[in-house]
C-alpha cells in the first residue's frame, strides 16, 4: 500500500507502523467520575466497520510523524491522510 | 449413507452410481428453535453438536455463501493445544480430545493427522516461557515435551544450525498436535448436522436482526425472514458488521491474514514447525505443498487479500529457518479475515439481547478449536451456561480485568 | 523428429544437455521443451494422482504436464515447466514423481485402480481402525503425492531485492504490449515493460501473422530497437509479474541468471517491488483444451502451442499430425504446420457446415471420442455423424477457444464477466484501480485488436496522469475474430481430462455434481481442479462449463473463477530477497563488542543486540564458573558491564516534566534536577509495560531509559502521546540510544574505580554524588561524560556514558586502571544473576501479563494524577488477583530452581486448578549458595517462609522451596547508599 | 584532549573506504551531528546562518548543512568536528531549540560516482524504496533497508549519504559492499 503523507508525499505502507482506531487519540480523562467506563471502552471497543475506516500510522521508518490515514478496509482505497497533531490539536481546541 | 471402505469399493465397481449428496439443499422454513449464523466451521460444528450431543432439534445454519467459505476454507489447517492460561488450555486440550474421536464420530476421514507441532526456541527467556508452557499444558492433562537443540535437531534436521542469525536453543514438542484437511472438517461437520435433521441453508445472508422488547425473534435474511426462539452467530472475520445490526460494538477488529502453499514435493517436513525468532510456521499436506503462513498484514481489513511486504517477510522466516525450501516455488498466496480479538481470545457468551448469542474473536487460532468451539457454543445455547472449559471467555472479561492474553500485548489486536 | 525450417533458433551453435541422463542437444532459444521435440521426446512427465504418462499441452508457463526436476546437488530445482527453461549448454533435466523410470513408473498402477480413486473418495475411508491413518495410509498417500523433489540442502545461490517507479508498467512484450509501451515511451512516461519470456514478440513469435506485409518478427525487432534508445523505458525481459497488490504496487520477479548453469557474480533472481501509477495488463489468452476420452495421451496438446513449436522453434511433435477445434484458430495450426511440411492427418471441427482452410482434410460436425497410445499418441478416434473411425497421427492439437489471461486483474478479486459472443470470461471492471487489461487478454484476440487496444490503453492511461500520448502508426494486420463453437467436452464413457495434472475427468465432476459439490468452490476443494501448479489456468472455465450443462444454469450463474497471486511459481529463495541466514535480521553491536570479541567473550543475542554473554578465563572449562565469578567479583570488588542496550530517550521541553508525569505511573514532575528516579510505565489497560529510570538533566530536559527489548515500541509510545494525545505541550523527543556508550560500574569499588577517571575538580563523594544522582561532567582528560548513580546489581553502582565511539576505550581504561580493585568484566549472564539475588523485575516478570500490584509496585501507582494506564490498573480483575512477586530458594540447597516451574502447596493434586503460580527467572546464587528463583505465588506477600513445592512435570521433578523476600541480597538497600 | 582513542563505527581506527567499478563508498567519521527541534513558543531559527529546509530537503550553509528529520526538527550536520562538542555550539546558536547531540548516534557513509547519477540511481534501486526520479539534489529522507533504519541524503547527482544507527553500521557496510559488488556483476 501507499500512504499519502501529507508534508512527503505517497510513501510506501512499510515504513508504517499502525495502530488501529483513530479514535484512539480521544482518550478519556483520568481523573473524570465514570473514568472506568470510559476507559474500557476506550481501551477495548471497537467500530470496525467494514468501509470507511479512520486510522492511526506511524511513520516509524520516516519522520515519526503519526498520521490520521481515512481507508476502506473493503477495498483498501486510501481517502485521505491528515498529521494526527494537527486533528488533535484542533480537537483539543488549539490551533492546527 | 455410511462411508466406509467397503463403500468404496462397492461403488467403484457400480460406476458410483449410489453416491447420495453429503447434504440436502433445503429451502428455510418460517422459523426455528435454534439459528446458526455462519456456515462455517464454527457454525457447522455448532449446529452438529446441538443435534447430536444436546438432542436439540429444529436447528439451521444460515451461511451467506457456501458452506465453509470462511476461515474454515482458507486456513494453515494446525490443530494443537499447546496453551499457557489457565483460561484456555482446558479448552483446547478438550478440542484436541474432541479431534482424536471426531472422523469416527461424523464418520467422515477429514485426514486429521497428529505428526506433532515443534515450537522452536531462540533465547533462554523463551525457553524458560516454552518451560512454564509446556508445564501447563501437563497440568491440563495435554501432553508436552522440551527438546534442547541437540533434540530439535534429531527430528528436523534440515532446520539451519549452521548460520542462523538466531540460533535454534530448543522447542516445545506436542506429539498429539498435528494438522487435518481443513475442509474436510466443515464438510463432516455439514454432514454430520444435515443427517441428524438440521437445515443448511447456503447463499441466505443475515441482513438484520428483529429484536423485540429485548429479545430476539429472528433474523432478516437475503431469502425472508426467518424466525428464531435463540439464535447464535459464528460469523468470525465478519462479527463486527454483523453484531453491528444488533447495536454492539466489540472488542475486535477484522483483520486479513495470509497463508501460503507452495507446489507439490515430495515429502520433506515431518509435523508442524514454528519459528520463533521470526513469523513462519510450517506443514507439508498429504498433497505435498508446503503450507505455511506467518503474521497478519496488520491493519484492519476485510479484503481477503493482503501486500507484498508480508509475503516478503514470511518468506525470508522460511529461508531463515530453512533454508533448504529455498527453490520450492510459491503456488498460492490467499487472505482470510481474522476476528481479532483485544486479548487474543474468543468470546462464546451470551449478549445484551435476550437469545441472541456471539462466538468470535478467534483471532487466527479458531481452526484448532473448532470442535471445542462448536460444542461449548451448542451448551451455551441449550443450557443457557457456559461449558465448563470456556467459562473465562466472557464478554465482560475486557472491562472487568479478566482477560485472557496469551501473548501479554495487551489491547493491540493486530499484535494478538 | 528433425527440425522444421524456420523459427528463431541459432542453428549455428550447439547446446547440449541431458533428460534423464540420456545426452540431448538443442539450439540457442530453444527452450528445454522444444528441444525436447526436436529430440522425438514426448513424453516427459507423470499426472499427479493416476500417474499416466504425460508429454506438454501448452508452450507457455501454463503448462501442467511437463514439470521436470533441473539441475544437481544443492541447485536442484523441482516442478520447472519444460517450455520456460531455456536451454543452456549443461543443462541436466530429470522427469518426476515416478518410481522407476519415466516410462515404466510403477506408480502407474494406480491409473489401473483408478476407479477407486474417483473425486474425494478419500474422505469416505482410510477411518479404521483409527490409528492406521498416522502410521499406514498417510505415510503411503505422502510418499506417492508431491511432485518433485527438493534437495535438502540450502540454495547456494544470491538472491536480491530492488524497487522501482513507474508512470506506466506494461505486462506483457506481445501485440498489445509493445504497441502500448511504444505509444507510452515516446510520450516521455516513465515506462517499464515486463515479459516472462526471454523474448520479446509474445503471440506474434508462434505466428506467420504478416504486419504491414512483412513477418512480424520484424516489427518487433524494429520496437525493440527503439525502445530499448529511450532512457525513459526499461525493458524488463526474462522478468514474470506475479501479482498485483495495493495501490498500483506489482510483484515481479527477474530471472536474471536462470539461463546460466551458475549465477556467478549475479543475482540468480531479482525480487522488484514495482510501484506504478498505471499499468497496462497484456498478458494474452490462455488456449483451452476439448476433453474427450484419453485426451492425456502424450502427444496430445493445445493447437496454438504446436503452432508456437513449429514456428517459433521449428519443431513438431510428430510427422504426422490432426487438429480437433470448435473454432477457426484451430485451421491455423492445419495452414502453418503444412505450409512447414508436416502431414496434416484431418482437422476435425465440431462445426457443421465448414470447410478446408488450405489443402488437409476436414472432418466437419465432427469430434475426436478416443485417443491411443499409452506413451505417446498412436491414433484418435474420431466421430462424425454418429459414425467412428481410427485416425493414425502422432500428434493432435486441440484447440477449444481462447480465455483472456486475465489473472492479474482478478487479484483484487473482482469477478470476472461472462462474455457470450466470445464464449469466455473477460476480466471484469473493478479489477485492480490503475490497471487497463488490453489485447487478448481483454478478449481482444486478433493481431489488430490487439495492437489497437494496446495502443489506445497506454494513451487512456498517461491521459488520467495528464501526460499527452499520441496513438503510434500501428502496422496493418488481420483482424479475424474466431468465435469458438460452444463444445466443452466430448461426451463418452472413456475418462475424459479437465484438469491434466490433478487428473480432474469429466467423471470426476459430475460425481462431485451428484454429491451436491455444486459451488464452484466446492467443485474445486472436493475434486482438486485448479489446485494444480497452473492453478486451473488450462482447466477452471472448461470445468465450470461443465457443471454448468450438469445444473442447467447458465455459466455466470454457475460460478466465475478468480486467481490469487502469484501469477506462476515464485521460489522462495527470491521472496525472501537474500536476508536469510546471519543476515536475516541485522545484529546490533554494542560499543564495546570490539573489545570484548578480543577477550573472547561468548555472545548472545538479545532482540537486535549481540551482547557479551559471559568473558570465559583461561582454565574455566563450564559457562557456570565463569558467571559465578564475575558475579563474586562484583559483588566484592568492581564488576562492569556494557549495558549500552538500554533505549535512551532525550525528552526536552518546557513540559517534559508534565509528560513524563502522565507516562509514568509514579511522579517524575516533582524529581529535582540532577537527580534520577526509577519509572513503572504501564500500557493503557493497566498492565506494567516498561521500566527504566528518568534522569533529570536541567529543569527542561530529561533523559530517560527503557528495556532493551521495548525501545522502539515505548519511543513510538512516547511519540504517540506527544503528538495525539497532548499535542499542546511543549514536548521534544529523541533517541539517544546509539550516541551514548554506557557502562556500569558495580561493586564495592565502584567509587574508588571511578575516581581515577573523572577530571580534577569533580566530585563523586557519596555526600556531592548520593545515591540517584546524576550530572554531565567530563573524564579522561576532558571527555564529555554523563554520570548516574543507579544500581540494578543492588551494589554500590554507577552507570557513566560517553560519546558512543570512545566505549571501546572507556571499557579498556577501566579494566586496566581497576585491576588492583578486582575489577572484572561481566556479561548477560552474570547480570542476569546480580539482579535475580536483588530482586529486580526483567523481561520474564515484565512479560506484558503483570500487574504493578503483582510486582509489589501497586503503590506506585498514582491517584493524584492521570497518567497511562492508572484507572485501568484499579478494575476489580487486577484488584482481585493476589499473585506476588517472591522469592524461592530450595530446602535443600543442592536441588534445582528451574523458570517455568509451576508453584503449588505441596505435590499432591497438581493440575490447572491447584496450581498457584509459576517461577520467572532462576539462576545459581553464589551469595546464597544454591539455585534461586523469582516467581509470582498467590497470596505470595502473605507467605513468607513457607515451604512450597516447585513443580516441573516435563522434567518429573518436584522441588521443596521456600518462600522468601524476592530481596536475596542487602534487602535493606543500604550498599546502594554507602 | 582526552586521552582515550575512539574507533570507527566498524570497529577500526580508520573510516571504511572502498571502490566498487564506478562507485566509491567511505565513511564519513569526521561529521558532527546534533539534532535541532523548534519548541512551541520558538521562532524559525538561523543557526550559523543557515537556512532550515522545507519537509524532505537537505540545504547547505557556510561549514554546515541541515535536513529535515521531521515536523519541526532539523539534523544538523558539521563535517570534521566529530570530536568537539557541537550541540553544545549549535545551542549557543539556536537559542528557544531543543538540541540533541547525535554524532555518534548514526553512522554515515559517503557514495560517490564517477560516472554521474546512474551508478547511484542502479544501488538505490537495489536497497531503498524511493523514487530515484523525484529524489534529486537536495532530497533527504528516513526510510527501510534491509530492516535498517537509514536517512539518506542526496548531496549532488553522483553523491548520496546513507546514515544508520551506529549499532548497526557494519550490517549496512556489508549490504552496501555486497550490492555494489553485484551491481558490477549485472549489465549496465
Amino acid at each position: 500500500m501507499l500512504i499519502p503523507h501529507p508534508l512527503l508525499g505517497l510513501r510506501d505502507a512499510q515504513e508504517f507502523t499502525y495502530l488501529g482506531d483513530a479514535r484512539l487519540i480521544d482518550r478519556p480523562d483520568g481523573m473524570a467520575e465514570g473514568a472506568e467506563a470510559a476507559f474500557a471502552e476506550y481501551v477495548y471497543l471497537r467500530d470496525n466497520p467494514a468501509g470507511v475506516h479512520r486510522e492511526l500510522w506511524f511513520h516509524e521508518q520516516g519522520d515519526r510523524s503519526w498520521l490520521i490515514v481515512t481507508r476502506d478496509t473493503v477495498t483498501h482505497e486510501i481517502l485521505g491522510a491528515e498529521l494526527a497533531r494537527n486533528v488533535a490539536l484542533a480537537a483539543n481546541g488549539g490551533e492546527a | 449413507m455410511h462411508f466406509s471402505g467397503f463403500r468404496v469399493i462397492k461403488e467403484a465397481l457400480t460406476g458410483h452410481k449410489g453416491w447420495k449428496p453429503l447434504w440436502r439443499n433445503p429451502e428455510p422454513q418460517s422459523s426455528y428453535d435454534y439459528i446458526i449464523v455462519g456456515g462455517g466451521g464454527h457454525g457447522l460444528a455448532t449446529a452438529y453438536y446441538l443435534a447430536r450431543t444436546f438432542g436439540q432439534a429444529r436447528i439451521a445454519v444460515l451461511e451467506k455463501g457456501w458452506l465453509g467459505q470462511g476461515n474454515i476454507g482458507r486456513n494453515t489447517t494446525i490443530i494443537r493445544s499447546n496453551y499457557m492460561l489457565p483460561g484456555n488450555e482446558p479448552f483446547y486440550e478438550f478440542s484436541m480430545k474432541l479431534w482424536e474421536g471426531l472422523e469416527q464420530e461424523f464418520n467422515f476421514n477429514a485426514m486429521i493427522s497428529q505428526r506433532g507441532v515443534l515450537n522452536l526456541c531462540h533465547t533462554d527467556a523463551q525457553r524458560d516461557a516454552f518451560r512454564r508452557r509446556g508445564n501447563a499444558m501437563l497440568l491440563a492433562g495435554a501432553d508436552a515435551e522440551l527438546l534442547d537443540a541437540a533434540g530439535v535437531r534429531a527430528m528436523a534436521p534440515f532446520l539451519n544450525f549452521d548460520n542462523a542469525r538466531f540460533p535454534i536453543k530448543g522447542g516445545l514438542l506436542q506429539r498429539r498436535g498435528g494438522t487435518a484437511r481443513h475442509d474436510g472438517v466443515a464438510w463432516g461437520y455439514a454432514r454430520g448436522a444435515d443427517m441428524r435433521g438440521v437445515d443448511l441453508i447456503q447463499n441466505c445472508e443475515v441482513t438484520g436482526f428483529r429484536i423485540e422488547g429485548g429479545r430476539i425473534q429472528g433474523v432478516e435474511t437475503s431469502r425472508g425472514y426467518i424466525g428464531a426462539k435463540k439464535v447464535g452467530v459464528a460469523v468470525a472475520g465478519s462479527t463486527g458488521r454483523v453484531m453491528a445490526m444488533a447495536g454492539m460494538r466489540l472488542p475486535i477488529e477484522s483483520h486479513v491474514l495470509q497463508a501460503f502453499v507452495t507446489e507439490g514435493l515430495k515429502p520433506v517436513i515431518p509435523g508442524v514447525i514454528t519459528f520463533g525468532a521470526g513469523h513462519f510456521y510450517v506443514s507439508q499436506s498429504d498433497k505435498g505443498g508446503l503450507v505455511f503462513g506467518g503474521d497478519i498484514d496488520g491493519y484492519n481489513s476485510y479484503a481477503q487479500r493482503g501486500n507484498l511486504p508480508v509475503i516478503e517477510d514470511v518468506a525470508e522466516g522460511g529461508m531463515a529457518l530453512m533454508p533448504m525450501i529455498g527453490r520450492a516455488r510459491l503456488l498460492r498466496v490467499w487472505g482470510g479475515i481474522m476476528d481479532m480479538s483485544m486479548d487474543g481470545s474468543p468470546i462464546i457468551d451470551h449478549t445484551h439481547v435476550e437469545g441472541l448469542y456471539l462466538n468470535a474473536g478467534w483471532c487466527y487460532g479458531g481452526f484448532k478449536a473448532t470442535p471445542a468451539s462448536g460444542y461449548a457454543f451448542a451448551h451455551l445455547l441449550a443450557r443457557d451456561a457456559p461449558h465448563d472449559t470456556a467459562k473465562g471467555y466472557r464478554l465482560d472479561r475486557f472491562a472487568r480485568g479478566y482477560v485472557i492474553d496469551e501473548k501479554g500485548v495487551g489491547a493491540a489486536p493486530n499484535l494478538h | 523428429m528433425t527440425r522444421l525450417s524456420g523459427g528463431l533458433i541459432d542453428r549455428s551453435r550447439s547446446l547440449n544437455f541431458t533428460f534423464d541422463g540420456r545426452k540431448l542437444a538443442g539450439h540457442p532459444g530453444d527452450t528445454l521443451a522444444s528441444a525436447l521435440l526436436a529430440n522425438d521426446v514426448r513424453l516427459m512427465g507423470r499426472s499427479f494422482k493416476y500417474h499416466r504418462p504425460r508429454g506438454l499441452i501448452a508452450a507457455g508457463s501454463e503448462e501442467p504436464n511437463a514439470l521436470v526436476e533441473l539441475r544437481g546437488g544443492a541447485r536442484q530445482e523441482p516442478n520447472t515447466r519444460a517450455t520456460v527453461a531455456e536451454l543452456f549448454d549443461g543443462l541436466d533435466a530429470r522427469s518426476q514423481n515416478r518410481i522407476g523410470s519415466l516410462r515404466f513408473d510403477l506408480l502407474g498402477v494406480n491409473d489401473l485402480l483408478s476407479p477407486f480413486f474417483a473425486a474425494g473418495f478419500y474422505y469416505k475411508t482410510f477411518m479404521w481402525p483409527k490409528a492406521f491413518w498416522e502410521k499406514l495410509y498417510e505415510p503411503a498417500i505422502r510418499r506417492a503425492a508431491g511432485l518433485g523433489s527438493l534437495s535438502m540442502q540450502a540454495d547456494p545461490d544470491p538472491y536480491d531485492k530492488g524497487f522501482l517507479h513507474c508512470d506506466l508498467l506494461v505486462i506483457g512484450g506481445g501485440a498489445a504490449g509493445l504497441a502500448a509501451a511504444q505509444a507510452a515511451a515516446r510520450s516521455g512516461a516513465r515506462v517499464i515493460l515486463a515479459d516472462e519470456d526471454f523474448r520479446l514478440g509474445g503471440r506474434l513469435l508462434a505466428e506467420t501473422h504478416l504486419l504491414d506485409d512483412a513477418p512480424a518478427a520484424g516489427w518487433v525487432s524494429g520496437v525493440e530497437e527503439e525502445l530499448a534508445s529511450l532512457p525513459n523505458l526499461r525493458i524488463m525481459r526474462r522478468t514474470t509479474v506475479f501479482g498485483a497488490f495495493d495501490h498500483g504496487i506489482y510483484g515481479a520477479v527477474e530471472r536474471v541468471a536462470d539461463h546460466l548453469p551458475e549465477p556467478g557474480d549475479k543475482p540468480r533472481q531479482t525480487l522488484w517491488r514495482i510501484t506504478a501509477k498505471r499499468a497496462i495488463l497484456a498478458a494474452g489468452a490462455v488456449e483451452r483444451h476439448i476433453p474427450f476420452a484419453n485426451n492425456d495421451r502424450p502427444g496430445i496438446m493445445l493447437a496454438g502451442a504446436m503452432r508456437a513449436f513449429a514456428n517459433r522453434w521449428a519443431v513438431s511433435p510428430a510427422a504426422r499430425v490432426a487438429i480437433f477445434t470448435n473454432n477457426d484458430d484451430g485451421h491455423r495450426t492445419a495452414i502453418d504446420l503444412a505450409a512447414k511440411g508436416v502431414d496434416i492427418a484431418g482437422v476435425i471441427d465440431s462445426r457443421d457446415n465448414v470447410t478446408t482452410m488450405g489443402s488437409y482434410p476436414i472432418f466437419a460436425g465432427g469430434v475426436v471420442s478416443d485417443a491411443k497410445g499409452r506413451l505417446g499418441l498412436t491414433k484418435i478416434e474420431v466421430t462424425q455423424n454418429g459414425r467412428s473411425q481410427w485416425i493414425e497421427c502422432g500428434a493432435l492439437g486441440v484447440s477449444g477457444g481462447w480465455n483472456p489471461n486475465l489473472h492479474l486483474a482478478s487479484h483484487h478479486r473482482g469477478r470476472p464477466v461472462w462474455d457470450e459472443a466470445l464464449q469466455s470470461f473477460v476480466p471484469a471492471k473493478d479489477g485492480p484501480p490503475g490497471l487497463i487489461v488490453a489485447g487478448a487478454a481483454n478478449g481482444q484476440g486478433s493481431t489488430a485488436a490487439a495492437l489497437r487496444s494496446g495502443a489506445e490503453a497506454a494513451v487512456q492511461a498517461l491521459g488520467e496522469l495528464g501526460i499527452t500520448g499520441a496513438l503510434p502508426d500501428l502496422p496493418q494486420a488481420e483482424d479475424v475474430v474466431s468465435k469458438p463453437h460452444a463444445l466443452w467436452h466430448v461426451p463418452g464413457k472413456g475418462r475424459a481430462w479437465v484438469d491434466f495434472q490433478n487428473d480432474v475427468t469429466v467423471k470426476d465432476i459430475k460425481l462431485a455434481h451428484q454429491e451436491n459439490m455444486r459451488p464452484v468452490e466446492h467443485l474445486k476443494r472436493w475434486t482438486t481442479l485448479g489446485m494444480a501448479t497452473d492453478q486451473g489456468k488450462t482447466a477452471n472455465v472448461t470445468a465450470l462449463a461443465i457443471m454448468s450443462e450438469l445444473t442447467g444454469k447458465p455459466i455466470p450463474e454457475t460460478g466465475t473463477t478468480i486467481f490469487r497471486p502469484p501469477y506462476s511459481g515464485v521460489s522462495l529463495s527470491v521472496l525472501g530477497g537474500g536476508n536469510t541466514a546471519g543476515h536475516f535480521r541485522p545484529r546490533r553491536l554494542t560499543p564495546t563488542h570490539h573489545w570484548a570479541e578480543a577477550q573472547g567473550a561468548v555472545f548472545v543475542e538479545v532482540g537486535p543486540w549481540m551482547r557479551a554473554q559471559y568473558f570465559p578465563r583461561p582454565g574455566e572449562t563450564h559457562w557456570r564458573q565463569t558467571v559465578d565469578r564475575e558475579v563474586l567479583a562484583t559483588r566484592e570488588g568492581v564488576g562492569i558491564c556494557d549495558v549500552t542496550t538500554l533505549g535512551k530517550v532525550d525528552v526536552q521541553g518546557a513540559d517534559a516534566g508534565e509528560f513524563l508525569n502522565r507516562l509514568y505511573c509514579n511522579g517524575m514532575k516533582t524529581l529535582k534536577t540532577g537527580m534520577v528516579r526509577y519509572g513503572l510505565m504501564l500500557r493503557e489497560d493497566g498492565i506494567a509495560w516498561d521500566d527504566g529510570t528518568c534522569a533529570r538533566l536541567a529543569e527542561d530536559h530529561y533523559v530517560v531509559t527503557t528495556t532493551t527489548a521495548q525501545a522502539g515500541p515505548v519511543y513510538r509510545h512516547m511519540e504517540f502521546a506527544r503528538q495525539c494525545l497532548w499535542p499542546e505541550m511543549d514536548v521534544q523527543l529523541i533517541s539517544t540510544t546509539d550516541a551514548w556508550a554506557q557502562v556500569s560500574v558495580a561493586g564495592p569499588n565502584a567509587r574508588r574505580l571511578l575516581e581515577r577517571i573523572v577530571d580534577e575538580g569533580v566530585d563523586i563523594s557519596n555526600e556531592a554524588f548520593p545515591f540517584m544522582a546524576c550530572k554531565g561532567l567530563t573524564i579522561c582528560g576532558g571527555l564529555r561524560a554523563r554520570l548516574f548513580r543507579i544500581s540494578f546489581s543492588g551494589e554500590l553502582a554507577y552507570e557513566v556514558a560517553v560519546p558512543t565511539r570512545y566505549g571501546n576505550a572507556l571499557m579498556q581504561r577501566l579494566i586496566e586502571i581497576g585491576a588492583d580493585l578486582g575489577a572484572t568484566p561481566y556479561g548477560t549472564e552474570a547480570l542476569g544473576a546480580l539482579r535475580i539475588e536483588k530482586g529486580h523485575a526483567a523481561g520474564n516478570e515484565l512479560n506484558g501479563q503483570t500487574s504493578p500490584q503483582m510486582l509489589g509496585m501497586g503503590r506506585m501507582v498514582s491517584t493524584k494524577k492521570d497518567s497511562i494506564g492508572a484507572v485501568m490498573s484499579r478494575r476489580e480483575g487486577l484488584a482481585a488477583d493476589t499473585r506476588r512477586l517472591v522469592g524461592l530458594q530450595p530446602v535443600d540447597s543442592a536441588q534445582p530452581v528451574l523458570a517455568g516451574m509451576h508453584l503449588f502447596t505441596d505435590s499432591a493434586a497438581q493440575n490447572t486448578e491447584t496450581d498457584q503460580g509459576w517461577i520467572t527467572s532462576a539462576c545459581y546464587s553464589p551469595h546464597v549458595g544454591s539455585a534461586i528463583g523469582l516467581g509470582f505465588l498467590a497470596r505470595g506477600d502473605e507467605r513468607m517462609g513457607e515451604v512450597i513445592t516447585g513443580a516441573n512435570p516435563l522434567d518429573q521433578q518436584q522441588v521443596a522451596l521456600r518462600v522468601v523476600s524476592p530481596h536475596f541480597v542487602d534487602p535493606d538497600g543500604g550498599r546502594l547508599r554507602d | 584532549m582526552t586521552d582515550l582513542t575512539p574507533i570507527t563505527a566498524l570497529g577500526a581506527s580508520a573510516p571504511a573506504d572502498q571502490h566498487f567499478g564506478p562507485l566509491r563508498i567511505s565513511e564519513n567519521a569526521d561529521m558532527a551531528l546534533a539534532s535541532l527541534a523548534l519548541r512551541r513558543t520558538a521562532d524559525m531559527p538561523a543557526p550559523m546562518g543557515l537556512e532550515l529546509p522545507a519537509p524532505g530537503k537537505w540545504s547547505q550553509g557556510q561549514g554546515v548543512a541541515a535536513f529535515w528529520t521531521g515536523p519541526d526538527q532539523w539534523m544538523i550536520e558539521a563535517e570534521t568536528r566529530a570530536a568537539e562538542d557541537f550541540a553544545a555550539e549549535l545551542a549557543s546558536h539556536a537559542p528557544g531549540c531543543s538540541i540533541t547531540e547525535q554524532t555518534d548516534a548514526w553512522t554515515v557513509f559517503e557514495i560517490a560516482s564517477d560516472r554521474g547519477d546512474a551508478p547511484i540511481r542502479a544501488l538505490m534501486e537495489k536497497l531503498v524504496n524511493i523514487d530515484t526520479g523525484s529524489f534529486g539534489p537536495g532530497s533527504a529522507t528516513r526510510t527501510g533497508l534491509h530492516h535498517l533504519s537509514v536517512f539518506l541524503v542526496r548531496r549532488a547527482e553522483d553523491r548520496l549519504a546513507v546514515m544508520t544507527m551506529r549499532s548497526m553500521a557494519r550490517d549496512l557496510w556489508h549490504v552496501l559492499q555486497e550490492t555494489a559488488r553485484r551491481l558490477k556483476g549485472e549489465p549496465a
